[in-house]
């Protein structure tokens, strides 16, 4: 199951849980924050090679309709896609 | 239930076999080598369903039952003395994490100098790493507390490890005679455990992580509150015991004519058999001395400290153990209940029995004499007080 | 009253599995109770060693070695010397294995080396020299001893072991008798 | 049938992390349990990897999941299989992920006693050549010239002055079911050793590279490229034991130049020509003897 | 001396070198890595001319440091948390050995949950293993404790082993003015390491050995005496120090407007600075508070302790540690400690700081406030008391 | 020259220790230190050889010696090493004399540590092929078969069901500067091995089969015996390892029989002859590979 | 009065060299004390981190994170939101490097990336800003934070860096202007 | 230098050392007692091929003369002695 985002987190003595032990992939943070570069796919150029989808470390680039798709809540902007994708499809942006 | 001749280290596998352990890991050291090899045997004899796991080593021993904890097994292990030390950082990890782990350990001196016979300074030393901390006196006794262990352990309300020590060589290599009950019976008193404390390949779970500085404070009052819980389960256990094999314990100690005693020796584990003889003898010259046992250290019987040493004009502690620089931690504890309940009473330690040393029956009765002085003293029993 | 029995033998002869058959013998019955235990630390092949049994009428609640015993049996006779009878209390007795005849009333012999040899076919002594005690001591019966052998022992040897005994209780009478 | 991005599991089990921008590690666990599948049950030591996952309550694996201590990888994958198997549960796959120090250092006590007993598990090192969570210092698969934190680079020492441990021929030598290398420069590869070691009963050990840009003073966008390099130019190499034999996966032609991959990276910004001499005959001595010792596929 | 802007962990290795360690063994994890990696690159300047060992773990370096003790070397290591609970059976090991290595543990919380801010659950859950433990308040006193523990670890009277703590993060990792001695200086405070307790080529030996029960209580008496006596070594070298460098410090403990106060904080590391603020406030208001700083739990300052609270109303210890199932730890000592001295005035805890939570200049005024109530009670800042 | 009982330091540094008789690994010991004479400086761990030597005041090492830590021989022997050269002393050797439980179990981090960091030490490996000092328990290095206390032989299991690990050839994959195997039934050979490694500088481990009559049920006169036929039957083998290099010292023309080698020890008794097969073709097995990749020499 | 400041960066930018070097700066001093500490954790590549520096002329005591603070200074604009201005004590100013300008009187701005491309050819703005805050801020001058960076930066940084703070120092007078 | 017997056993607090350090090689007990069999070396026969004292795991066996002595406060009566002698100079005794 791919973790996602909540809406509840827990704080309260009560909704701690008892032992360290707690729901997989609850999520309450994203990492856009980490971003000062982001990367902009240009779905004209994008041919669904699949690389960067597959080099990603936050794995926040997914397969969509024989393209991919890029989720910025976690992508972190550390290029990697842009360098491994070989049609010159994803570029890198300044953040604003 | 059949009566047999059974050392400490077997009675305990005898019950051990009767709570049904899923996972045993454990790694060899005397004096606790016997309760292993038990229950291998039991394992090939098939009279046990378990896995049986040749570890490494004690980190590896308890890193084990804990990873077969965290899928909701029942996991067992036994150790001793520079194996409990060896593996103190999964003592505090299991305890952090609630995995209801049960661990046999022979008391035993601890290195340097080596020494392998009975002294309490290992477990005593690690008191504050979140384990229940029982002390048995006999073999029937360590039996009862291995099938006990299962069921306060993981109690709901609990769900802390349990660290069942037992005197190195006096208890664990000694036979005497066990009632053990039968397979059926102890089913009855024990359930399969069943926890959501665990990896759940239905309802995946995230486990043994990190808490910052915002909510360690909670995780940690909750281990502190199961621990301090486990009193209403080890009286709900006992009752239940009593129940069925109609053999009673009581609780986090056991009083001797301690209620309305004059002199009071607390002390803990096999020892306690001789104190006990000793105050009879002082009785029968009309004397008003008793006996504490302490069964629990962890949680610390605070209040029942308290309750007979409120009637006392001085108490002593006699424990196999010295924290250095200061005095027998027994001794600390005991004088922190007595601090806390405004109970201004001399109260002396006499540490004795130090890599196996014996305690004599003239020793305990000297303690009492030592105790008419009312005072309060820490002692060596065989070399006397302080540094002069 | 506590009855303190000591064996003395060599790692590996099986004083400790003696001790504890006494022990779980005599134990079998009502109010009666024992305690049984090895001189505690690792077993070397070849070193002396002793064990322990204390019977009594009530629970044994002194876990300690005792240095003064009512009785002290070897298994082999180069670990008996004379001095050992100051460990002796006042009316105790020696157990021993031995060829040799002592004129010493507090010391009874017997040759459980050649009943080995003859029944067991083996140098082992231990079951003889407890089947030896059981008809010196009042508190116990040859039958509680062949039971507990029945029930202590790995089955293949309990017919040769209750011979051992029945015929050691014999010869040690013998002994005494000299 | 072999393993790419099109026929691999959609589903993301490892994401919300916190690990660096551009870390090799992250991408090495991420794709290790899409291959896995949802029936994998991790155990990750304290390491990077575990710490920018599991901070309550952003809890960043979506399958099963746990920290072991530092030295309890393995014995702790141990108690969780024999604890499902006890429970008569069989079809998961318990696989640790543990860093350089946690399994070559501290980690290997229980490591080699899982091999010795040939507990069916799956162990893969990811290695990124130092104790990186820690902040960069030694491990004993550091390479040799490594500046770290604790092999500082000055006057007197230029870095590290050992080799790195053969972690790979050391779980061969206890003739473990199934030992390989890999390389997250080379995706394919690894994923394939994955799903092959998965299938495999007994005791796995994967090693895969994976570089660090904080850690080894490179760009973000690098990490693919070093991954791909230090197989190029024969300072890794990729191969598999199995049934008493070494296999080399893959030979390249001709070696890239050490010294490129050397000095684009800061941690080796110190080395002399001669440390770089040194690096090269240690790199030919090493594929003398896997020329001599391993099949080549 | 010169004035320099460190962190705790630096002016704790600046104070290592001053003492010219000649094997350093050591494993890395926050927060104690700054302290190793400084002096790594000490080494490597060769401002430091040691052994610099890159151990596999922590059982390891303080194994190695023990080796090299044994042939007369002055070693160094250091930890934390983990690292310290995983060398546990080393601790044991080299205190009964009577080795005296220094060691530098920078305190931080145990698992589980993990957590790697400041706590003292690590070292005071090893309170019992034989070392001398000392508790620094900011990086000055870090850095004269590092030079002055080979001092008392070392004297002849003492041979123990020495732990130094420090709280993660918020001293280990806080810059702030440090004098730092001159290496001359140092040379004359302290001199080489010479000892008996070494295997040596001239005069062969056999160390670490087994001693059955007879002996073993005599050479656990005289390792409880060697640490006793630190408490004159301590002074002795306080009163050196002050000589050689103009700063005296205070033995076990350090009063602060304690002697005469009703209301007294005893609380032990970096907390106390605020505290001290806090008491002047109160002061300011005409209100009688004060506090006991603890510099040293082994040896512990029993009479320290019972000279202040003789004349207090009541008195509270805030402690960064849970023993669970029963209280802090420096509460349970310090109850002892006023029960020997029959001393029976309220005394509370206040447990808090754990996992790094912040203590605030609020809180620390609201124990001045609870403790106004005269009562004795434990507590967790931020959760409050027991279980309801 | 080669060492012969002629040749041999005349003086004793182990002595008057408490032993079984006929003690295997107490001989192993005794002449490795004649070899090494008086500035051996000796570390051993729990196990029987510090049980049987060290209980105040009976102290049976003539030479400067200590216990460490069950887990701690290496590491303490680093610590030795490293503290007697800062003090400038440099003519000695720190040599650790551990069982096969202490060396292949608990103790490997250490012993992998050092071999990494190429510490100038010998560590000497006495193998009675279990926990003897606790009452004969599996080790890693307990072979195929044996009954052992934890793992007994009964209707279900006999013994011991997993192989022995191979320690010689895992310290070689570490890239160690030497090691060797050996055994008591060829003392020349372990004595002239000991010596070669007391010159050779960095981490030297030394392997050498010691038979413990306790352990295996043997009569304590035939300790010798057995370890000659342990190699005769092939279970076991004289070899090095030096500068990337295995050298098989010793290769029996034939074979003795395994099942005459086993029958004859009662850890072994329960072995059926399917058993006895196993072992047989798990040794021709091995010795294919030595055929393969030792130089013999 | 104590004065808090508090540095805002992403892990690698340096946000606590600068607050070190301010604190060092500062209690060079006679009877001026700092207290100087980053954001306790381990530090991630890219991840939003803090650092904070406490000025005082008395010993600072209180080694916890401050909630209010006296500057808060942004290494990089993509860190600051308006919302952080809520975390400043009355009368206290935001330091932000960017290009962009503000029209809130409580934030300073100067555009550090363009100093940094231009004098230490790197895009490292912590020296920059440290610059920039001694200009703004009255207890401390120019010549302490240059001393500072010699005694405490690598020597091949000195020259280039103290260019750097001296073009902050007259830039971010410019900013408060604007 | 070879362990041997002591007439001092340390027994009084201030006898035992203050360390678990102690001199190298003190011998306070005899090994005799292990023995129910012994040894007996027929010097006769004995040609010095040293064999015993080589193998004998206590190193009882001392070289003299040419020939072999035999500490007997030491020997645990284990045989190996005689089954290393191919000259048949070494038979095993009955202790008395
Ligand atoms: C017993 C113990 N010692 C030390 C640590 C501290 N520690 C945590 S993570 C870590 C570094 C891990 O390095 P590595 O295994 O190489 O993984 P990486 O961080 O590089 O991913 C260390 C030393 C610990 N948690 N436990
Ligand atoms: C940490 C720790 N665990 C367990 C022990 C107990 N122990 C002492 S000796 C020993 C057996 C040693 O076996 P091995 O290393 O094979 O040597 P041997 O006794 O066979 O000579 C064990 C398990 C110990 N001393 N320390
Ligand atoms: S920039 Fe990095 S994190 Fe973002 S999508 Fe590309 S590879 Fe993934
Ligand atoms: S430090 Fe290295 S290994 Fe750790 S999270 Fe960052 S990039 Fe990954
Ligand atoms: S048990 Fe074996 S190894 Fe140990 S002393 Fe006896 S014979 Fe030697
Ligand atoms: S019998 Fe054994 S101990 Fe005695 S001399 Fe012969 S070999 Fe040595």
């Amino acid at each position: 199951m791919k973790p996602y985002l909540r809406d509840k987190v827990p704080t309260t003595l009560s909704e701690i849980p008892d032992h360290t032990a707690y729901e997989a992939g609850y999520l309450v943070t994203k990492n856009a924050g980490w971003r000062n570069i982001r990367p902009v796919i240009n779905l004209e150029k994008c041919v669904g090679c699949l690389q960067c989808y597959l080099y990603c470390p936050d794995g926040v680039i997914s397969k969509e309709e024989n393209k991919v798709r890029l989720d910025y809540d976690f992508c972190k902007g550390c290029g990697i896609c842009k360098k491994m994708c070989h049609f010159d499809a994803i570029q890198m942006e300044v953040e604003k | 239930m059949a009566k047999e001749f059974l050392s400490g280290n077997e009675a305990f596998a005898y019950g051990i076999r009767l709570a049904r352990p899923q996972v045993i890991s454990a790694y060899p050291i005397t004096p606790q080598t016997i309760v292993v090899e038990k229950l291998s045997e039991m394992v090939e004899d098939s009279s046990l369903q378990a896995e049986f796991i040749h570890v490494e080593s004690e980190h590896s021993a308890l890193s084990c039952a804990i990873g077969a904890s965290a899928v909701g097994a029942r996991a067992f292990t036994a150790t001793s003395s520079q194996g409990l030390l060896y593996m103190a950082e999964c003592l505090t990890y299991a305890a952090g994490g609630r995995f209801p782990i049960v661990m046999m350990n022979a008391n035993r001196s601890t290195a340097l100098p080596w020494n392998i016979y009975g002294d309490q300074r290992d477990s005593l030393s690690l008191l504050d790493c979140g384990w229940i901390q029982a002390y048995a006196e006999n073999a029937q006794e360590s039996l009862d507390l291995a099938l006990m262990s299962y069921y306060i352990a993981e109690h709901k309300k609990v769900s802390t490890p349990f660290m069942a020590n037992l005197d190195g060589f006096v208890l664990t290599h000694t036979y005497e005679v066990v009632e053990v009950p039968e397979a059926k019976q102890a089913d009855l008193f024990l359930k399969p455990y069943v926890t959501e404390n665990k990896l759940d390949l239905s309802y995946p779970k995230n486990l043994a992580f990190s808490v910052g500085p915002d909510h360690n404070t909670a995780f940690k009052f909750k281990e502190h509150l199961g621990i301090l819980r486990a009193k209403e389960a080890i009286d709900e256990a006992e009752h239940k015991f009593n129940e069925i094999f109609g053999r009673q314990y009581t609780g986090l100690t056991e009083s001797y004519h301690a209620d309305d005693a004059d002199y009071i020796i607390i002390t803990l584990g096999s020892i306690a058999g001789l104190v006990r003889e000793t105050v009879d003898k002082y009785r029968e010259k009309g004397e008003k001395v008793g006996l504490l046992r302490i069964r629990y250290m962890r949680p610390f019987p605070n209040e029942e400290i308290a309750a007979v040493a409120r009637n006392a004009k001085a108490i002593g502690i006699l424990e196999k153990d010295i924290s250095f620089g200061n005095e027998g931690t027994v001794y600390t504890n005991v004088n922190s209940a007595l601090q806390k309940a405004g109970l201004s009473i001399p109260s002396s330690n006499f540490i004795g029995g130090l890599g196996g040393r014996n305690i004599s029956e003239h020793e305990i009765e000297s303690i009492f004499e030592e105790l008419k002085n009312e005072k309060s003293t820490v002692s060596f029993l065989g070399i006397g007080g302080g540094e002069e | 009253m506590m009855v303190n029995i000591r064996w003395h033998g060599r790692g590996g002869q099986g004083a400790f599995t003696a001790a504890r058959l006494l022990g779980a013998a005599y134990s079998s019955h009502e109010n009666k109770y024992a305690l049984a235990f090895p001189s505690f630390g690792p077993e070397r092949r070849g070193a002396p060693i002793q064990a322990f049994t204390k019977l009594d009428t009530k629970p044994v609640v002194n876990r300690s070695e005792v240095d003064k015993a009512d009785y002290i049996i070897f298994l082999d006779d180069t670990l008996f010397t004379e001095g050992i009878l100051t460990e002796l209390k006042q009316g105790g007795k020696v157990l021993l294995n031995t060829k040799q005849s002592f004129e010493n009333p507090r010391v009874l012999t017997i040759n459980a080396d050649s009943i080995a040899a003859e029944i067991l076919k083996q140098p082992i002594t231990n079951t003889i020299m407890l089947g030896a005690f059981a008809s010196v001591f009042d508190g116990i019966n040859l039958d509680d001893i062949k039971e507990a052998i029945r029930l202590f022992m790995p089955k293949k040897l309990h017919e040769k072991n209750i011979a051992a005994v029945e015929q050691a209780a014999t010869q040690i009478n013998r002994g005494v008798l000299l | 049938m072999s393993l790419t991005g099109k026929t691999l599991n959609e589903e993301e089990f490892f994401y919300g992390h916190k690990a660096c921008a551009g870390c090799g590690g992250s991408l090495a666990v991420r794709i290790a349990l899409k291959v896995l599948g949802e029936r994998a049950v991790a155990v990750l030591p304290a390491g990077c990897m575990s710490a920018v996952a599991f901070n309550f309550p952003q809890l960043c694996f979506g399958n099963n999941a746990m920290i072991s201590t530092f030295a309890g990888t393995a014995s702790m994958l141990t108690g969780v299989e024999a604890g499902l198997r006890a429970q008569g549960i069989n079809d998961f796959q318990a696989v640790g992920f543990a860093g350089d120090g946690g399994t070559a250092d501290i980690g290997i006590q229980a490591l080699s006693g899982a091999i010795d007993r040939n507990d069916n598990i799956l162990y893969i090192c990811y290695d990124n050549e130092a104790y990186m969570n820690t902040g960069i210092q030694k491990s004993s698969l550091t390479p040799f010239g490594a500046k770290t934190t604790t092999t500082p680079a000055g006057e007197n020492i230029r870095g590290n002055l050992r080799p790195k441990k053969n972690m790979f021929e050391i779980t061969a030598a206890h003739g473990i079911a199934y030992a390989a290398t890999a390389s997250i420069g080379f995706l394919n590869d690894f994923m394939n050793k994955v799903e092959k070691a998965s299938k495999i009963k007994g005791t796995k050990y994967i090693h895969v590279i994976a570089p660090c840009p904080t850690g080894w003073g490179t760009a973000t966008d690098e990490t693919i490229d070093f991954a791909k390099e230090i197989v190029d130019c024969g300072l890794w190499y990729l191969a598999e034991y199995e049934n008493d034999e070494f296999i080399l996966n893959y030979k390249p032609t001709e070696f890239t130049d050490v010294e490129t991959y050397l000095r684009k990276q800061s941690r080796f910004a110190q080395l002399t020509d001669e440390d770089i001499q040194v690096v090269r005959e240690s790199r030919d001595k090493k594929w003398e003897r896997i020329q001599k010792n391993y099949k080549v596929k």
